[in-house]
């Protein structure tokens, strides 16, 4: 009993460890249907930590071994605000949504810090629609988040209203710009 | 082996049916729900099965479910008929084709669908299931909340049985009863969007109040929970948002916090998909709370605070056992030792990551009031005394995971 | 810790004590689809152990108190040959189907000992159908089952095809009759 | 706080374009799929989320989903041209309402429902997936077993894109391929029934052959593996019956043994829902095995036993590796010790009950072929080198569970 006692610890401990910021077993209910509508993040932070260098691979992106530049990780830079899964998991990309499915032109924007260049950047999380749900990499990162009547930042609605179906698959986070490097 | 035909087996059945201990029974047999029903029914609603369950509390006994199509399951039940009322989302090849939204009337005897009401296509899905639809407190009318994303109310006449009209509502969102032909809506800038129908449920007056919070600041979220006339709203910050809404226009009563200074210190907080319940007889408020940060405003709770309203006092903190574990719809569950530790290692890993607390908590309005848990990590649902938070145990229904949650009689106590 | 099973007597009870025979994890994918079709079994059987007598309910079944008595149990005695959900945990009862669902007429009769007397019953399963799969009380006994092309010993199969809708929901097991005593 | 309005931000964000580091990207962007197809392609099916996930156990990697609606999610893959095949049963409102069964075109590099085939609603519904639905060897029609309880085939012109016509079967269910226009049928007298159509998909010839197994005493399972001209049937206690289909008549060949006589008396047997595969390069034969007695032949099985087909010798015995723990598709992984744990009780436990095992085995048709296994205890795929036994990891597919599995190339490699 006492081996027993030790693996459970032991993987409790885990996932605790692992869902400080993310989710195991990951809100399935929000997952299923709630879209990405990403709140709006603080432009205004700290300076960054200097650029990695020799790390970063020639589009600009953080080194792809570390989370932050791993866009199958919930980690990664872009999804600063995301909440579902990750389309890159789900047979498309961070910037490309799975075979089949549309891409939901209704979106919100978010802003994420690059550690990479140490700029924040406006990222549109938008919704790969009609298909059901993809279940692989859920990622929820409430940061910002504001309540179903503040629309434009309730990172709990469906998105996928701007489709031809409302069935939520997963999540894409496509650059568009570059926000004011200090807020 | 001895095996026979059927045609045989069945002949020498009936001959020998005369000579059974066992009566012979009759066939097409289908149950039907008790009348009145039980004090301690709950619908607890999977969005995997998508369907909602009724359980009987009292016995940890399923009474039957209702199919819900894509979405949050979730269930309204009327005072003034024995009927459950269910909006839902369907395509004509499931994920994909003609999209249909519908509201479907269940006989609270049959349980069968009787009728259904088609509603614009416009219905809104989050995974957010406060505010989304409300019944009026004449029974008479739901309103459904649209996004497309402009925001709009579906309004559907029960009695009836028709649609009566869609009722623009901009920039405000959701929907709350608020007396017998008013609904009542969250606005993007802290007021509130009063929407009253006419007999035809068609709109008859939309009035705005002014800001009564501060959406930047601290917005409240879409768990209110009703207390007679009033609807309390909870904050990111936990502070209760009165809104007396008996008269003509709000009333917006001085705000109170949940927790105090030591506690706000401490990160104990409010949170998860519906965090609020009202025990209305004797005027307690449950209020779901764990300890996080800022932005954990949807993380899961580890306790239940309890309060009087009339004092705005906390009697007593409630430490949640944990949900059991279940595998699509499976308890695992063991007896003696093993069960033993099933049951310790649900308790000691609940609120150990943000997913794995309790999602939501409802109470049933009778005299010896339960206090329902659910939540996204198990099938189970469990329950507590509302008056003295005792540990009740759980009942296993059979559900994936669980994640709306409901208690139909809740301001009635049954059908009239 | 006492009180918390107390709901549960006679209610879904632990089926990790059945596993040796039966489902734990529950062959998900035959649950949800599977009827209840149900093999006959072989009536010829070695001889009944003694009737037990003042355990008898009134109507000659099994003390209630035991697996093979109570119908909330997957070793209630008329399941011999019962795939699927049982009714007796989803709303209906060992031979009433759940509210709002419909019972198949089309199905199949299995052959079980009623240890309370002795004799073999003809039991007709029928699916309950239009609601879709109930979750609880997984009951699997593949005794005397036979492939799909065997349709009327195939447990395997959907039977709600006798009703307004093939979605599968849970099983009863109705007694229609008694079968020889020795077979 | 520092927050902006979305108008501001754009702005801001379009007019510092220029300056940033990552370019500006373009949306609306949808992947396809990569032509040509990959050799280690899978489409695992689950049915609790109701669709199949195509996964590459090359790299474990998801490629994307096809729907399928209620019942057994199963893809046909034709040779001829770059298409998946999906055979949807759906109500008009979820779980009640007009019942659609209809044959679906997938695009193989687009992935998305390129035209539709309305079926005769009669479609048979069962746990079993084996033989349910047939790819003809031309590519040109599928056969489609309906069950009402009447038997009888749906056949659809895929190339033409339109049902064809309905085929009586009477006595006789389910359908294999056997020639470019020819299915095959199991009757219930333990017979075959073939089935041929006319260019047109109608029906040609039917005849009858003369039992070739007693369905009382030791019956063959649905669950078939093609070899080149055979097909190789596994009955119950474990023998396999090879039906020679190359000629206008069946020839039943000699049956022979999967288990020697010790075997036997410990009881190892074949079970699960799909227990047999070939690697038709090689001429190997994969059987799905567990210890257990009469009536066990759903179990899942806790061996894979690889016999040499020319010879009939058993080349090796795999002990399996259990399947890994997920919970509605989020997989119970942990690094280090914690992992090496979960993986140990993964392995453990496999085979510790009926249903926590491997339900169904594939095998890819290529030189360095993978042997995959999936069951319903996990949402995990698990490969191993088809030709070494070696165990080469799990892929986490996002499913809850998986029941169905099918290598799309299985006896061409890729599309021509």
């Amino acid at each position: 009993m006492a081996r027993m006692d030790r693996w459970m610890t032991g993987f409790a401990r885990s996932l605790a460890r692992r869902t400080s910021r993310r989710s195991v077993l990951a809100g399935i209910g929000t997952a299923l249907v709630g879209g990405a509508a990403v709140p709006l993040l603080p432009v205004a932070r700290g300076r960054a930590e200097p650029a990695p260098g020799d790390r970063v691979t020639p589009s600009g992106e953080p080194d792809p071994t570390t989370p932050a530049g791993d866009p199958q990780d919930c980690g990664y830079w872009r999804y600063c605000a995301v909440d579902g899964f990750l389309s890159s998991c789900c047979g498309g990309s961070h910037n490309a949504c799975p075979p089949g499915t549309q891409m939901s032109p209704i979106t919100w924007l978010g802003t994420c810090r690059n550690p990479a260049d140490g700029k924040e950047y406006v990222i549109s999380y938008n919704d790969c629609c009609g298909k059901d749900v993809c279940g692989s990499c859920i990622c929820r990162r409430h940061e910002g988040d504001k309540p179903v009547y503040y629309t434009p930042k309730s990172n709990d609605i469906d998105w996928c209203m701007g489709t031809r179906e409302i069935i939520y698959n997963s999540t894409v986070a496509v650059v568009v710009g570059v926000a004011r490097e200090k807020g | 082996m001895g095996r026979r035909a059927l045609a045989g087996l069945l002949l020498v059945g009936l001959a020998a049916a005369a000579r059974a201990d066992v009566p012979v029974e009759s066939l097409g047999r289908v149950e039907t729900l008790p009348l009145p029903p039980g004090p301690h029914w709950a619908w607890v609603g999977d969005p995997v099965f998508r369907h909602a369950t009724l359980v009987d509390l009292s016995d940890g006994r399923t009474l039957g479910i209702v199919n819900a199509g894509f979405g949050m399951p979730t269930v309204l039940t009327p005072a003034a008929r024995p009927e459950f009322y269910v909006v839902e989302t369907h395509y004509s090849r499931g994920s994909r084709g003609e999209r249909s939204d519908v509201l479907t009337i269940y006989g609270g005897r049959s349980l069968a669908a009787e009728a259904e009401v088609v509603l614009p296509p416009k219905r809104a899905h989050a995974a957010n299931t406060a505010g989304m639809l409300a019944l009026s407190d004449d029974d008479r009318f739901v309103a459904v909340f649209n996004l497309t994303p402009a925001t709009s109310l579906s309004i559907v006449d029960v009695e009836a049985r028709r649609f009566s009209a869609e009722i623009e509502t901009p920039g405000c969102s959701l929907a709350y009863a608020a007396g017998p032909r008013r609904f009542v809506s969250l606005c993007m800038n802290g007021a509130l969007m009063l929407v009253e129908v006419d007999d035809e449920g068609r709109e008859a007056r939309k009035t705005r109040s002014e800001p009564f919070f501060d959406p930047q600041l601290d917005p409240v979220t879409e768990k209110a929970a009703r207390w007679e006339d009033r609807w309390l709203f909870a904050s990111f910050e936990s502070w209760i948002h009165p809104v007396d809404l008996s008269g003509a226009a709000p009333r917006f009563e001085e705000r109170w916090s949940l927790v105090n200074d030591a506690e706000r210190v401490d990160d104990w907080r409010i949170g998860g998909m519906q965090h609020l319940a009202v025990h209305e007889p004797t005027g307690r408020l449950y209020a779901l709370m764990h300890r996080g940060g800022p932005d954990t405003h949807k993380q899961g709770g580890t306790e239940v605070w309890i309060y009087d309203l009339a004092s705005r006092e906390r009697l007593q903190r409630i430490e949640l056992h944990g949900l059991g574990f279940s595998y699509l719809g499976v308890p695992l569950r063991a007896e003696g030792f093993t069960g033993w530790l099933i049951d310790k290692l649900a308790d000691w890993t609940l609120g150990m990551a943000p997913d794995i607390a309790v999602d939501a908590i409802a109470v049933t309005q009778d005299a010896a009031p339960r206090l329902v848990t659910v939540g996204a990590v198990s099938g189970a649902v469990a329950s507590y005394d509302a008056l003295t938070g005792e540990f009740l145990g759980r009942a296993y229904v059979g559900n994936a995971t669980n994640v709306t949650l409901s208690t139909p009689f809740a301001r009635t106590g049954g059908w009239r």
